[in-house]
């Protein structure tokens, strides 16, 4: 018997327009990701790298920064620690597959469950976010493939930008994603937002 | 307000991080006995200026630094990670 | 209706905007543009508010933050703002406003018989008085006081607006906006760097709006700034603090200026702002003079009254008197006699200068040498004194409902000096001016350059230099406004002394004689002075009559100014809504909701809620019939131990812990050992504190040889994961451990009670549950209904119990699995209270035990304790104190009357002597009757006695008998089962 | 010196005021006293009021680096309580608030105590069983609390938000003779009362080193030159550290900043001193109008009396939690005082390891309502040199032992409690 679909911790979140209404809206959305952490072994910096490389195609990205490679992402969040992302299909093989890959070089831990993204999207997302976001995010010194973890509204958070847009991947603790979410609604609400 | 400049993810308001006590104190060997324990556990050196200190950027990549910092004027003037070495300069 | 002091033309009101507002519920007219205070000098309104002390009349003194008179109350209801400056608010149509600190109407303030008493009512007076008898102070002469004192009036109803914090990060922060200000955002826009602009003002210019010459230069310096993508204009946002490292704080008025905040607007916002570098361009404020009847409705610092001629269009008086010891004053007179106001008399001090000289060609008559020795009226001015400088005597009056008085302008060094800037005294302005600053450039009028001309100057140079301070280039220069320069120096004029009250702090009615009469008890310095007369301590901090009051104690002191000094400056710079510095984080927003992945199952179970930390947690679940709480608690306890229950249990926190050293690490951060447990087995630990205090408790399972599953109690989940990495880091990075925290995960719930078994076995797949094959302690990877999950056989409550830990999106599926499967067996949620009783009953210790004040030995669980090997916590908690066996150690208790409640926060008294307390009480329902664990002096030995649980705070002494706390099914057979 | 009275008051009115005297003489070291007491806070100042009245040791001199009553004297939330759980500590701070109560007379000067009763609030059942526990602690020990429910509470302080917070109010915790105190009048007070008995009360005198021969104590070397004595009291709260290492050793203090703020003058709001459960807040209202409050430590080692922006905006958030009415108000001013912090967060007064020197201090973030009775005790151990039974446990010592007074479990500095 196959498992079944994992509930979403937003899923009793309402959809639709929030906020202020007329103009383009910013955009929420809750992709389905599979997420792994990743803990390297002392000393297996050049393995991990291989395999990573091997694996996902993927460079290890070093502080402050994402890569992607062939159908994953991994994001450095600790010294010597990445989350490796990738959309999640009908099977979850992300975490399986890390562990076959960094056996014995890395511990790997699933944390699909326990980890929830977030994406906003729109020409207003920096200044919703700076209502509660610490960093700064003006593109001069932030951009596509950057990331960072801060605590926004007491709820701490990964930041990644994915593309210009801009649109930021905004990766929290699950049992925190409900207020967080509520949160963000509430940042954005002058601009108007669209849940998806 | 405090910005400590994280090795990692560069400066950071000080919200992000926990100051976790006098980095000069070392936990002794176990066999160091009693007093030794109780000298790292309770005495301190509470100086007026250049301190080295023990702060977990627990809001960031959770990494334990030492962090050079002035108890007075509050300047930090260097971040090292936990392995790293940092002196207090005299004065 | 009319405006009567309206101007016809000229300034920055829209004539053609009509706002209609009330004061005291009277209805004027105003423009848009105005404030409160322009508005009502148009309708000719003088009276505006009554002093702290002695609630003297006094009207409009100043046009801007440093107002310390004409405080209002804004706005009624709910969003009523107390000692609100009627100088700074913006006008709005509808606007309400009401005077304040009187009783009966403003104008007989009942109140004001104080100011006959002010021969006793000095300095200090109530430090010798009022101490006889002792019980008086508090029932009479306090209450007194209190009422007399205070200003406005508060609303005492929830605020109903909203606010909110935003963070910004600059390279070059400009705090100003007038010439300098201008001058220096543009200068430094030009280089590229990202710069902001702050501005308190509606509008932006600063003096610059005082004069129409200089407008051309003001609305092209803020297109080419509008012009600029890097440049960020933000008004009606004040920085009211400078803080470490160049990070300012400011708030943002969005909506004080329309009837109420628009939808998803908030009232105030909040900006944390993390600057490279620094330009203040604050101004200055002009002081005062003190010399006797200073105070009265209709006297005026001469920038201010330029300022409403100027800038709003409004004659604040027909007949004026400037009394100026420089010459920049002299601009208000002219401004004035422009506006149609009489000028008078010019008093100066000084026998002559280039402003005299101008101001008599031009037709006016100056008294040089001359001082104001005392003015006449009552609730508005009537006449000016003059006398000769120095004299001491009154000599003749001019009659006038308007004086002007300026004594020289103080730099806005506020955010400076909170900057750590030093402050060295201009002998020449006679004011303290900020001097080299690692933090700030100070810039125009807060760093003593005055004049628009030379102030726009100095900006310009402050804003390119703090762009290149930043990594950028100089740009080209920036155009200057043309103005001629006025001289601001003043001549050495702090006191009129000809007797009567000369006031050197408005608001609080500090005197001279009140500093003098400090000087005199030994109060001399200026900390002392401030704090023994109050003087600057109002809500304008004494941004008016601040240094005047410190001349005079140099004066008592005959030491110069420069060496009597200010008080330290502090934040605010001035004063701030409360809501804005809260920001949004109120109310239910103070702290988030942590929910577990089970959540809605609760709810839809009806389940009552409590707060554990962020979490909330399901503390039962009431059913029709439940008589109350404890019916409900003790029906899902009995199910427990009589049947099944399931509870939610995912709150626990749980961490990795991985590598080739786990084992080891565990070994020295447990006081038990671990290295020893086989893979698929847990192990209840025991964490100590490095001081020997037991810290947490919880299972940890081998995963393998490498892995471990290690729980941790849901209060010190997070203390814990920085407690294991801390000493990772610190004391043994030699170790390869890495540390994951999966509490967000696993969702899990345990199974319990004598038919957990059968419902277990229902749900579970792949896996023999059977006594034999999965015994106590077991924990193996498995399905359960379908989903991968991981089962261990480990039970607090005391019942063969199960706990089944799936990825948290499977939770509600599972759930609802084991409800179903439960349902023959007659299964039960139960919640904490619940939870609590059951653990009670069996005697495990939890938060209220382990309580950051225990030892091992104290809970009984000394022996875990390992005998070799170093851990956490072994060497001090060696210290006598600690091992002392007369410390109170863990007993159980029984009400001997089982109808009475014993509750948790009791001491136990024994032969009335107090030896100790109950942690915990419940109901049973093995044996009914109240039950509970606490701490006892020798506990042990009095096991079978029957002592007191006193609790005199309820008036309870309920005798209790000392039992095991670990009556119930002592040999864990059930457990084992 | 003519005494205070009410008198007085009229009669010096009526000749405007020209007739008081300095509260206290401007007095010039001399080179020898039987004991010097550093630090002109009111903690060192009661202790020389002690030495003289109690014990008629008068040969006393009080060296203050600066001035008298400016540092947490002058800069704290002027709050007076004696709601402790352990005994060693209720017992101490009751035989302060006893002291409290006849301060005025003893001192002949108005620090206008007033006990407008002191509220801890709780919001969960963990906190009510903690009240519980302290206040029936105090209650067996003959000091007076109360426990309040939710009417209790409203009706106490009628704009206390009991509903509507992310945590509910369920109760209090009041002890009635607790209130506030006129922080600075209690520095001067008690200067004033020393010098009235011979104190030589010496400001802008700054201890720049200690004599030590033996083991013992000899006198103090000064900015303003050498000054001798057998005995030596250290009364300097957040400068302890700075002095110990004077004289050779180093003490379980870390020294943290606190921030305290008050609002706009407003007519009566809040009648007494109430503190949240949820969150570092509590506030009282001074008798000139403002509201006086503050929250936690800045949370890491400072000697800067200045905060930071992040834990002064916690503070006004918990704040407009506790009472939505204050967000319409404005906060004028906010400072920050030196905390001597200790690791279980009782203080000190005790012998040290120099023969001859003495000392108060770790008073954390409560020293204000400790100060007769922290002078009363020091004042006590320096003339026996032996502590009295009420400072007997609060030693330098005590963490070899074991024995620490940790009422909130918090563990050492953690951090800093």
């Amino acid at each position: 018997m196959s498992a079944p679909e994992p509930t979403h911790p937003l899923a009793a979140v309402v959809r639709g327009r929030h906020g202020a209404t007329g103009g383009e809206p910013l955009r929420v959305s809750f992709p389905a990701r599979e997420i792994v952490q990743v803990m390297m072994r002392r000393g297996q910096d050049s393995a991990v790298a291989a395999a990573m490389r091997s694996a996902f195609g993927i460079d290890p990205p070093g502080p402050g920064q994402a890569a992607t490679g062939s159908g994953a992402s991994a994001i450095w969040v600790q010294p010597g620690q990445w989350l490796l992302t990738a959309p999640r299909g009908t099977q979850a093989t992300l975490a399986a597959r890390a562990e076959q890959a960094f056996a014995g070089l890395a511990a790997v831990a699933d944390q699909s469950h326990g980890r929830t993204t977030i994406a906003l999207s729109g020409p207003a997302a920096r200044d919703a976010l700076a209502r509660g976001c610490r960093l700064d995010l003006h593109p001069s010194v932030f951009g596509p493939s950057r990331a960072a973890q801060t605590p926004i509204a007491q709820i701490g958070c990964l930041v990644h930008q994915t593309d210009a847009t801009p649109c930021f991947e905004l990766t929290v603790f699950s049992t925190l994603a409900e207020p967080f979410l509520h949160w963000l609604l509430e940042a954005a609400a002058p601009y108007g937002v669209q849940v998806a | 307000m405090l910005r400590i400049p994280c090795p990692h993810c560069g400066a950071r308001d000080e919200v992000e991080f926990t100051y976790r006590g006098d980095a000069t104190v070392a936990r002794p060997a176990p066999d160091a006995g009693t007093d030794a324990f109780h000298d790292y556990l309770y005495l301190r050196r509470n100086p007026r200026g250049w301190q080295v200190e023990w702060w977990q950027h627990h809001g960031g990549c959770r990494a334990f630094l030492k962090v050079l910092r002035h108890t007075v004027t509050h300047e930090v003037r260097g971040v090292v990670t936990a392995t790293g070495a940092l002196e207090a300069p005299q004065a | 209706m009319t405006q009567r002091h309206r101007l016809a033309a000229g300034g920055h009101v829209d004539r053609a905007h009509r706002l209609g507002f009330t004061f005291d519920g009277r209805r004027y007219e105003g423009h848009a543009g105005d404030t409160l205070a322009s508005a009502l000098l148009a309708n000719g309104v003088r009276l505006v508010g009554r002093s702290f002390k002695y609630h003297r009349p006094r009207g409009i003194y100043s046009a801007g933050v440093e107002e310390p008179n004409a405080l209002v109350e804004l706005r009624s209801g709910a969003r009523r703002e107390p000692n609100t400056r009627a100088t700074v608010a913006e006008l709005f149509d509808g606007l309400d406003a009401t005077s304040q600190n009187h009783r009966g109407s403003l104008a007989f303030d009942w109140m004001a018989v104080s100011g006959l008493l002010a021969p006793w009512l000095g300095a200090g007076f109530y430090y010798k008085t009022f101490m006889w008898p002792a019980a008086f102070w508090e029932r009479l002469y306090e209450p007194m006081i209190r009422k007399a004192a205070g200003l406005g009036r508060a609303a005492a109803l929830p605020d109903p607006d909203r606010y909110e914090a935003a963070h910004a990060h600059c390279d070059v922060l400009v705090v100003g906006a007038g010439a300098a200000g201008l001058a220096a955002a543009r200068a430094a826009g030009m280089t590229g760097a990202r710069v902001m602009v702050l501005e308190q003002d509606f509008l932006l210019g600063g003096d610059l709006l005082n004069d129409a010459a200089h407008d051309a230069w003001r609305t092209g310096t803020i297109a080419a700034l509008a012009a600029m993508p890097g440049v960020t204009i933000m008004r009606r946002t004040m920085a009211f603090g400078f803080y470490d490292q160049k990070v300012l704080g400011a708030v943002e008025q969005v909506a004080d200026h329309l009837p109420e905040p628009p939808p998803h607007t908030p009232r105030q916002r909040s900006w944390t702002i993390r600057a490279k570098e620094v330009v203040l361009a604050t101004g200055a404020h002009e002081r005062l003079i003190a010399f006797p009847g200073n105070d009265r409705p209709g006297i005026m610092l001469a920038g201010a009254a330029r300022t409403y001629a100027r800038r709003y269009g409004v004659r604040a008086g027909e007949t004026a008197v400037l009394f100026a010891t420089h010459d920049a004053a002299y601009e208000s007179a002219f401004a004035l006699a422009e506006g149609g106001t009489r000028i008078a008399g010019i008093i100066d001090p000084r026998t002559d200068s280039v402003a005299m000289q101008r101001a008599r060609e031009a037709g006016f008559t100056v008294r040089a040498g001359s001082v104001v020795t005392g003015t006449i009226g009552g609730k508005a001015l009537r006449g000016v004194e003059i006398g000769a400088l120095g004299s001491g005597s009154r000599g003749d009056a001019l009659p006038a409902d308007l004086l002007m008085i300026s004594g020289g302008w103080n730099p806005a060094v506020h955010l400076a000096s909170m900057a750590g800037t030093p402050l060295r005294w201009d002998d020449s302005l006679l004011a303290f001016v900020p001097g080299e600053g690692a933090w700030q450039r100070s810039a125009g009028a807060c760093g003593g350059v005055h004049g628009t001309g030379a102030a726009a100057r100095d900006g310009a140079e402050a804003g390119r230099a703090a762009a290149v301070a930043a990594g950028f280039v100089a740009g080209a220069d920036v155009p200057l406004p043309e103005a001629p320069a006025a001289d601001h120096r003043p001549f050495a004029l702090w006191e009129v002394k000809a007797g009567g009250k000369a006031f050197v702090d408005l608001q609080d009615d500090v005197t001279a004689n009140d500093i003098r009469l400090a000087h005199r008890e030994g109060f001399s310095h200026i900390e002392h002075a401030k704090r023994y007369t109050t003087h600057a301590m109002g809500t304008d901090q004494g941004k008016v009559g601040g240094l005047v009051g410190a001349a005079v104690l140099a004066d008592a002191r005959r030491e110069p100014v420069a060496s009597v000094g200010l008080p330290r400056y502090r934040p605010y710079a001035a004063p701030i809504t409360w809501g804005a510095m809260a920001g949004g984080e109120v109310g239910q927003n103070f702290q988030p909701v942590r929910r577990t992945a089970l959540h809605s199952e609760h709810d839809a179970l009806g389940a009552v809620w409590m707060d554990a930390g962020l979490w909330k947690r399901a503390a039962y679940y009431p059913r029709p019939g439940d008589a109350d709480a404890w019916a409900s608690v003790k029906r899902e306890a009995r199910a427990v131990r009589e049947r099944v229950g399931v509870c939610d249990v995912s709150t626990l926190g749980k961490i990795a812990v991985e590598g080739p050293d786990a084992a080891t690490f565990l070994d020295r951060v447990y006081a038990n050992t671990f290295s020893t447990l086989p893979i698929g087995r847990a192990r209840y630990g025991l964490m100590l504190r490095e001081d020997g205090i037991v810290f947490d408790d919880g299972t940890t399972t081998r995963l393998g040889p490498d892995r471990f599953f290690v729980t941790t109690t849901t209060a010190q989940a997070g203390p814990v994961m920085q407690h294991l990495e801390f000493h990772l880091a610190s004391a043994w990075p030699d170790l390869d451990v890495s540390l994951a925290s999966v509490t967000d995960q696993w969702a899990a719930m345990s199974v319990a009670g004598p038919r957990a078994r059968a419902v277990i076995a229902a749900v579970v797949q792949g896996l023999d549950v059977a006594n034999e094959a999965f015994p106590f302690m077991a924990v193996a990877d498995c399905v359960v209904a379908g989903v991968p999950a991981r089962l261990f056989r480990i039970s607090f409550s005391g019942e063969l119990a199960y706990e089944i830990a799936m990825p948290a999106g499977y939770a509600g599926h599972v759930w609802k699995a084991v409800m179903e499967a439960g349902a023959p067996h007659g299964i039960e949620p139960y919640g904490v209270e619940a939870l609590g009783l059951l653990r009670i009953e069996k005697g495990h210790v939890a938060g209220s035990e382990i309580n950051g004040q225990t030892t091992a030995q104290d809970l009984g669980l000394g022996r875990m304790l390992k005998k070799k090997g170093d851990f956490i916590g072994r060497v001090l908690a060696q210290r006598p104190g600690l091992t002392d066996p007369a410390r109170p150690r863990l007993v159980g208790l029984r009400s001997v009357d089982p109808n009475r409640q014993i509750r948790a926060g009791s001491h136990l008294l024994v032969d009335g002597q107090d030896q100790g307390w109950i942690t915990s009480a419940t109901q049973s329902v093995v044996d009914p009757g109240w039950i509970g664990l606490g701490m006892l002096r020798d506990g042990d030995a009095r096991i079978g006695s029957e002592i007191v649980a006193a609790n005199p705070l309820m008036g309870e002494e309920v005798p209790v008998k000392v039992v095991t706390p670990h009556g119930y099914d002592a040999e864990n057979l059930r457990v084992r089962a | 010196m003519a005494r205070y009275s009410g008198l007085r008051v009229l009669t010096e009115g009526l000749r405007g005021n020209s007739g008081w005297k300095p509260a206290w003489r401007k007095a010039a070291p001399r080179p020898s006293y039987d004991v010097i007491v550093v630090g002109g806070g009111g903690h060192g100042l009661a202790t020389a009021f002690y030495l003289a009245s109690v014990h008629g040791i008068t040969n006393v001199a009080v060296v203050e680096r600066g001035l008298v009553g400016q540092g947490n004297t002058g800069r704290n939330t002027t709050i007076v309580r004696s709601n402790y759980l352990f005994p060693e500590n209720n017992h101490f701070y009751e035989h302060a608030l006893k002291l409290w109560e006849g301060l005025e007379q003893s001192l002949n000067y108005n620090v206008m105590m007033s006990q407008r009763g002191v509220i801890n609030l709780f919001h969960n059942d963990a906190q009510r069983n903690a009240a519980l526990r302290r206040g029936n602690s105090m209650r067996l020990n003959g000091i007076d609390a109360e426990l309040l429910d939710r009417d209790g509470v409203k009706a106490m302080c009628p704009i206390v938000d009991l509903d509507n917070g992310r945590y509910p109010v369920m109760g209090g915790l009041l002890q009635r003779r607790g209130g506030t105190a006129r922080h600075d009048a209690v520095a001067w007070g008690f200067a004033h009362a020393a010098d009235a008995r011979g104190v030589d009360i010496i400001e802008h005198c700054e201890v720049t080193g200690m004599i030590v021969e033996g083991g013992a104590i000899q006198g103090l070397r000064t900015t303003r030159g050498e000054i001798r004595a057998p005995k030596v009291g250290l009364a300097v709260a957040g400068s302890t550290s700075t002095l110990t290492a004077m004289a050779g050793f180093d003490v379980p203090i870390e020294t943290h900043l606190l921030q305290a703020f008050v609002s706009e003058g407003l007519k009566p709001l809040i009648d007494c001193v109430v503190t949240f459960g949820a969150g570092h807040f509590y506030v009282s209202q001074s008798d000139k109008g403002g509201l006086v409050f503050g929250g936690g430590l800045d949370g890491y080692p400072s000697y800067g009396q200045r905060g930071t922006l992040p834990t002064a905006e916690h503070v006004y958030a918990a704040g407009v939690s506790m009472i939505p009415a204050l967000g319409r108000l404005r906060g004028l001013r906010s400072w920050a005082g030196v905390m001597d912090m200790t690791p279980d967060g009782s203080p000190y007064i005790c012998k040290t390891p120099v023969r001859g020197l003495y000392m108060t201090a770790g008073w954390c973030y409560g020293g204000f309502k400790a100060t007769p009775g922290s002078g009363w005790c020091h004042a006590w151990t320096i003339a026996k040199d032996a502590p009295h039974r009420l400072n007997a446990a609060h030693t330098l010592d005590r963490f070899r032992e074991g024995r620490m007074l940790d009422e909130r479990g918090n563990g050492p500095f953690f951090w800093a409690q």
